[in-house]
């Protein structure tokens, strides 16, 4: 029965009936609509009171559920953070990590928390970390970071936030063609452990989409923590399983890596763009290069072309390359590192940099030497109604992180150690954070917070961040617009520039023409991350919340 | 020689099913009695293109039918010495392949390796496609046409043989191919094919 | 700082460059959107797995946590409908009624559960109702409804479902705009009531917008019907509870009244409208209505002229008018009246009626004497994976009903007493229920369901359903765009056509020269209802949701 | 004559406002050292407009302050019988004139007929807007405007006095002004306005 097709032929009929009906339609569009100017594939959200973005619905739910009970951004982000470490098992959970930028609006406070995992304190300079297996595993700083952030910065109770986290731990939840996916495809490293067997596959087979996955050991983990605060994990009984599953398995961590961690509050990175300021996360993680990108972008008039012009898509595959290139040769964890911060963030240093771009061909990469990273990572948006803001990027890093649950506790540990340089800034080092590209963001104008913003996507996080920057604030997109434009990646040490085929095709033409390779995705591919957003209307207060195509994203307001 | 045996077997296996009133495919998960229980201990588990359903054959063989063989996705010929019983477990994955640093091609050569090693010990050969829809496709088929005519039987889930390829090589090559509903189902004939310990 | 202004400035700037890019622009919306053809106020929610549309973001969340544990759509309907209750305790909860369809695609099972509240059996013929304190309550029906449905084709249990609403009830949530006004514009009746006035003014002062509102008492009453079941309400304790309070104020309502209250199974009205099949609340309710103004309006060809046409909006109002007329005539109990069902619902009859109208004037109205009804009403659409599919619309009558509370109860009870008609098929007869229009109403194509939608509204509930109906058939909206699309109502017992101001103007103008007096309300308003609708694509199982932007609603899929 | 008596009352307040600086309008909250305690009980609260507000100075009133005034949002002249104070609450609210079943100029005239019997029988009058800009409006002006100049001491709630339009008729009419940055400090202005029982 054809009837949508049937439907969508008489609708466009009735629309083609005259030109000038096309015209008024387009007007009534474009004065009408709220913020977004193009139709998108997801609908950009609105709502007034607060709003809560990321990559999975019963997150969004927990987010909304604490901010309509009377919390702060904090207290939601972090019971949404703690329900993604459930929902997204494969991206994210207490075993994990992450950086979060915080924007409060009444205290005027903005700072960064890095819980980035870290290297054990043994010597393991001749270990080969692998991808999967516990030698894989860094130190996790996820219940840190949530804790302490949530202790200096929100108004609710561990327990409060964490319940629904908790809740779907115990009651499960339908698994969807993504988990899946993720279940299917990591079967064999998964099926080499016990405990993470018994959580994703517990008949034997791996759970299917429509299934119902529960974790039960991951729902006694947390209600201690939730009762007994993060010493339950770093010095008490999940500490202990953790090292015992160590011991057992020739993995390095030890209880006193475990009780030796801590999150870091730091200074976020700062920086302009056209008059707009740019908060980011800052190093090891990728904000820095950012705000970096962006300088060097302020020297050319993006705005007086389209969106994708041939120009505009060379500029800023020219500015990725040389972002990404600094990116590798100076950023590090800043204990073991000098970062030249400062000449990163120069205007002026930027301004001799985009001077090395020839308008008219591509130039040759220059430095080399980057670690790869991977998509396992999830963002999380925050804004309550007192205008304060919580962008969160969180990750195991690979999907399933190490294969590895830690037997009785339901936690599942990251592969951090895989991001190790063999050389560099980010060479290993006992008790090191590694570098990762993650970058939350928070974009304000005259001191007001303007837009929260993150994604996954492993390299393409840093340059995704840079477009969506531009679209919104050089393009003037609405939020869901922005988050739906097509995305492109160049990196100092690939030779292809990376595109969604709905690049246009003159532009794509004249970049070969003037000597890029290109590798073309599909039209909306996960590969360049899956972003999620809240931009907040400085007049009108108005949440405008979107969430990326490429991933099951879901904004929920009130 | 080895070719020799397997030749009376399959004319055997075809006189069979022509008894059975099944030409080229078994009636849907029954196992051609003259197989059942043919195939001997120990056995060993690879994948052919990475596929992570080698690993859930292995979960099916080892954890919930006890049959107890090695498995490495990434088998090579060496690591299937003493085996009787080869399973193939057959799909391409791109992010199989990637996890193991490997292109379709090294793979498929590596296939080939442990195939012959196989062929020249007398080990027999049960190729399973457990993957359905997903698990096909122009990479998926290269490994499928390799292995379908060195098998001694060939098991497909449903779904994966929606376009009779499977039932088309099987017929070519006069491989008994046996279609189940199932994973499930598919570790049932598993078990009935091979010999009671 | 105009920073909006300025975008949007920027914006048409780019968006009128030339009327070449505002073809492309019409095109690319018209191919790429997926359902709406009309930019809307509030967007459109789309999902693939299941869904849940009401009034209030939270209540929509309990039952997007029940479709994502695995719940049917039953399940979370009833989860959603406890949780409005609670977080909707002006319109709805345990001291309230309603009315509910159920589809259920794998047994095939269409059903209408009427939980509707009954008179007491007492002889309160000479008692004057009045619409506020006890002697305006009926028994309530809302507990014995939403139980039945959850045990007999539901999948979870009580404790399962009701979790949600407890919670809230206990943690509290924001007041909203809304809620706080309704609670302002009730304080002289709410402050006679000390139970009422302890949960909407617990400080003394009313509850404003942005405090924490709760309800611990009623978590305890729903905690103790999760685990004793409908009989705790019925027999139990809380039937103690309100009967003492009844004896205590004057009020009716007994134990025996409400040990011999029953939630009835009822067949559903079934009529068709352009082949399609529509399946709506039977009497005493407003479904029958629905189909009859359906039934007239299939012989005239509406898809021919544009929505909003002069002829079009004419022809409707004649056709309300007339509907109206009958359901005051001819619709009541069905224990106490008979009622002409199929008469009602027969194609002939309708046609006859059909030629009545005189396309070129206004026909004077024609019976008289219909009950007022009030617009504290709720209504909530569930779609699951399955294809199953809930309509339900509940109420307490007016906004905060007979504004009493049951005293350590924190249940509300409903003033539906203020319903009965003072002759006719809905005079009042002591255990008979009342009359009401609402109408939750299911729509198919071939057997396979399409369509669940439902409205609050008052006298306005039929003639909203019957224009969401022609917007989705005949003119083939979108779900998000027919909820928008300018409402109007025509009754027999008023003189005045009322539309919203955004009715075109010339269709006015020619409305006024035929005979009509208009009466106009604002472009959105809450008098015409505030509907809430999930559309599935038979061809490819997306679903559509839909939320009035004249009240909060939300939609929440996944 | 009750006139007079005012009269008198309002040239020594006027003078004492004078003398604290303050011409029109007292101190935000603080009540005229003159008019402190001089209001006497029994105390009657009604609405001017059938504004819910009444019912809100009611519970502060009596449940917050146990003043123990009498109350009804649409009080007749007959209610106020024997009441000593007469607290007037201001606004014009469709939703209580629909459920009261009265039109403005209805309550209107109920309003003055209550004002009427207060004078006649030396009944003080206290006004009172609490409502805020909600509460403002042309039918709530209507009501204000009655009622105001009749009044010995008018409170009004933070926002409601936003456009001065209280201080320009409380000018005129030479009535003293309270204005209060809420609802709470409402409720103890009237506290300090009754006399101590």
């Amino acid at each position: 029965m054809a009837l949508q097709r049937h439907e969508k032929v008489a609708r466009r009929k009735r629309v083609a009936m005259s030109l000038l009906a096309i015209l008024a339609f387009a007007f009534v569009f474009v004065v009408a609509a709220p913020l977004s100017a193009a139709d998108t594939v997801k609908a950009e959200v609105s709502a007034r009171n607060g709003m809560v973005a990321s990559a999975q619905p019963l997150a969004s739910a927990a987010g909304l559920e604490i901010l309509m009970a009377g919390g702060n951004a904090v207290d939601a982000a972090v019971a949404s953070a703690f329900a993604l470490g459930v929902v997204e098992p494969n991206a994210t959970g207490l075993g994990g990590e992450g950086m979060m930028v915080i924007y409060l609006a009444d205290k005027d406070v903005t700072v960064a928390i890095d819980y980035r995992s870290m290297s054990p304190l043994a010597d393991m300079s001749k270990v080969k970390f692998g991808s999967t297996g516990h030698v894989a595993v860094a130190v996790p700083g996820t219940v840190a970071g949530l804790c302490d952030a949530l202790q200096k910065y929100g108004t609710m109770s561990l327990a409060e936030v964490m319940a629904p986290a908790i809740r779907y731990a115990r009651n499960g939840f339908i698994v969807s063609e993504t988990l899946a996916q993720t279940i299917a495809d990591r079967f064999d490293p998964i099926s080499n452990n016990e405990a993470l067997l018994k959580i994703v596959a517990p008949e034997g087979l791996p759970l299917v989409a429509g299934q119902i996955i529960k974790n039960p050991d991951l729902a006694a983990t947390m209600e201690k923590i939730a009762e007994g605060g993060p010493d339950v994990f770093y010095r008490g009984e999940i500490a202990d399983a953790i090292a015992d599953d160590m011991a057992k398995n020739g993995g390095y961590i030890t209880k006193a890596d475990l009780a030796a961690y801590r999150a870091i509050e730091r200074e976020p990175v700062r920086g302009t763009y056209r008059g707009y300021e740019i908060v980011s996360a800052p190093p090891p993680v990728g904000g820095i290069s950012v705000i970096e990108m962006l300088n060097m972008l302020e020297n050319f008039d993006l705005a007086s072309e389209a969106p994708l012009s041939p120009r505009n898509v060379h500029i800023m595959a020219e500015v990725m390359k040389r972002g990404f290139a600094d990116n590798s040769a100076y950023v590090g964890d800043p204990a073991f590192t000098d970062i030249p911060v400062r000449g990163l963030l120069d205007k002026e240093y930027a301004k001799s940099r985009a001077a090395e771009i020839d308008l008219g061909k591509m130039s040759p990469s220059t430095k080399a030497g980057t670690p790869s990273e991977h998509p396992s990572t999830t963002h999380l948006s925050v804004v309550d109604r007192g205008g304060n803001m919580v962008a969160l990027t969180q990750t195991i890093s690979g999907f399933w992180g190490a294969c590895v649950a830690v037997p009785g506790t339901g936690v599942i540990l990251n592969n951090e150690m895989q991001n190790w340089s063999s050389r560099g800034p980010n060479a290993y080092a006992p008790g090191k954070r590694m570098r990762t590209t993650i970058a939350p963001t928070i974009i304000a104008k005259n001191g007001v917070p303007f837009v929260t913003m993150g994604t996954p996507g492993a390299g393409r996080i840093i340059s995704t961040m840079v477009i969506l920057a531009v679209d919104l604030l050089d393009y003037h997109m609405g939020v869901q617009e922005a988050i739906e434009s097509p995305r492109f990646y160049a990196r100092d040490t690939e030779k292809d520039l990376s595109i969604e085929s709905r690049m246009p095709a003159e532009t794509q033409a004249w970049l070969k023409s003037i000597g890029y390779s290109i590798k073309e995705y599909p039209d909306f591919d996960l590969f360049f991350g899956g972003a999620q957003a809240i931009l907040v209307d400085p007049d009108t207060g108005m949440m405008y919340g979107g969430a990326d195509p490429r991933r099951d994203g879901a904004v929920f307001g009130f | 020689m080895v070719r020799k045996h397997r030749f009376v077997a399959r004319v055997l296996s075809v006189a069979l099913m022509a008894g059975i009133g099944v030409l080229q495919v078994c009636a849907q998960g029954t196992v051609p009695p003259s197989l059942q229980g043919s195939f001997l201990q120990p056995g060993y588990i690879t994948s052919a293109g990475q596929t992570s359903d080698a690993a859930i054959v292995k979960v099916l063989a080892n954890t919930r039918l006890k049959l107890g063989f090695g498995y490495d996705i990434a088998a090579k010929p060496q690591s299937i010495a003493g085996a009787k019983t080869l399973v193939l477990v057959l799909g391409a994955s791109n992010k199989g392949l990637g996890a193991a640093g490997l292109s379709l091609e090294q793979d498929i050569e590596r296939v080939k390796s442990v195939i012959a090693e196989a062929q020249k010990n007398g080990v027999r050969i049960i190729s399973m496609h457990t993957g359905g829809t997903a698990r096909r496709g122009e990479a998926s088929n290269q490994v499928i046409e390799l292995c379908v005519p060195v098998s001694d039987v060939v098991v497909v889930v449903e779904g994966g043989n929606n376009d009779g390829f499977f039932t088309d090589l099987c017929e070519k090559a006069g491989v008994p191919l046996v279609e189940v509903a199932s994973i499930s189902a598919a570790g049932n004939v598993l078990k009935s094919l091979m010999a009671q310990q």
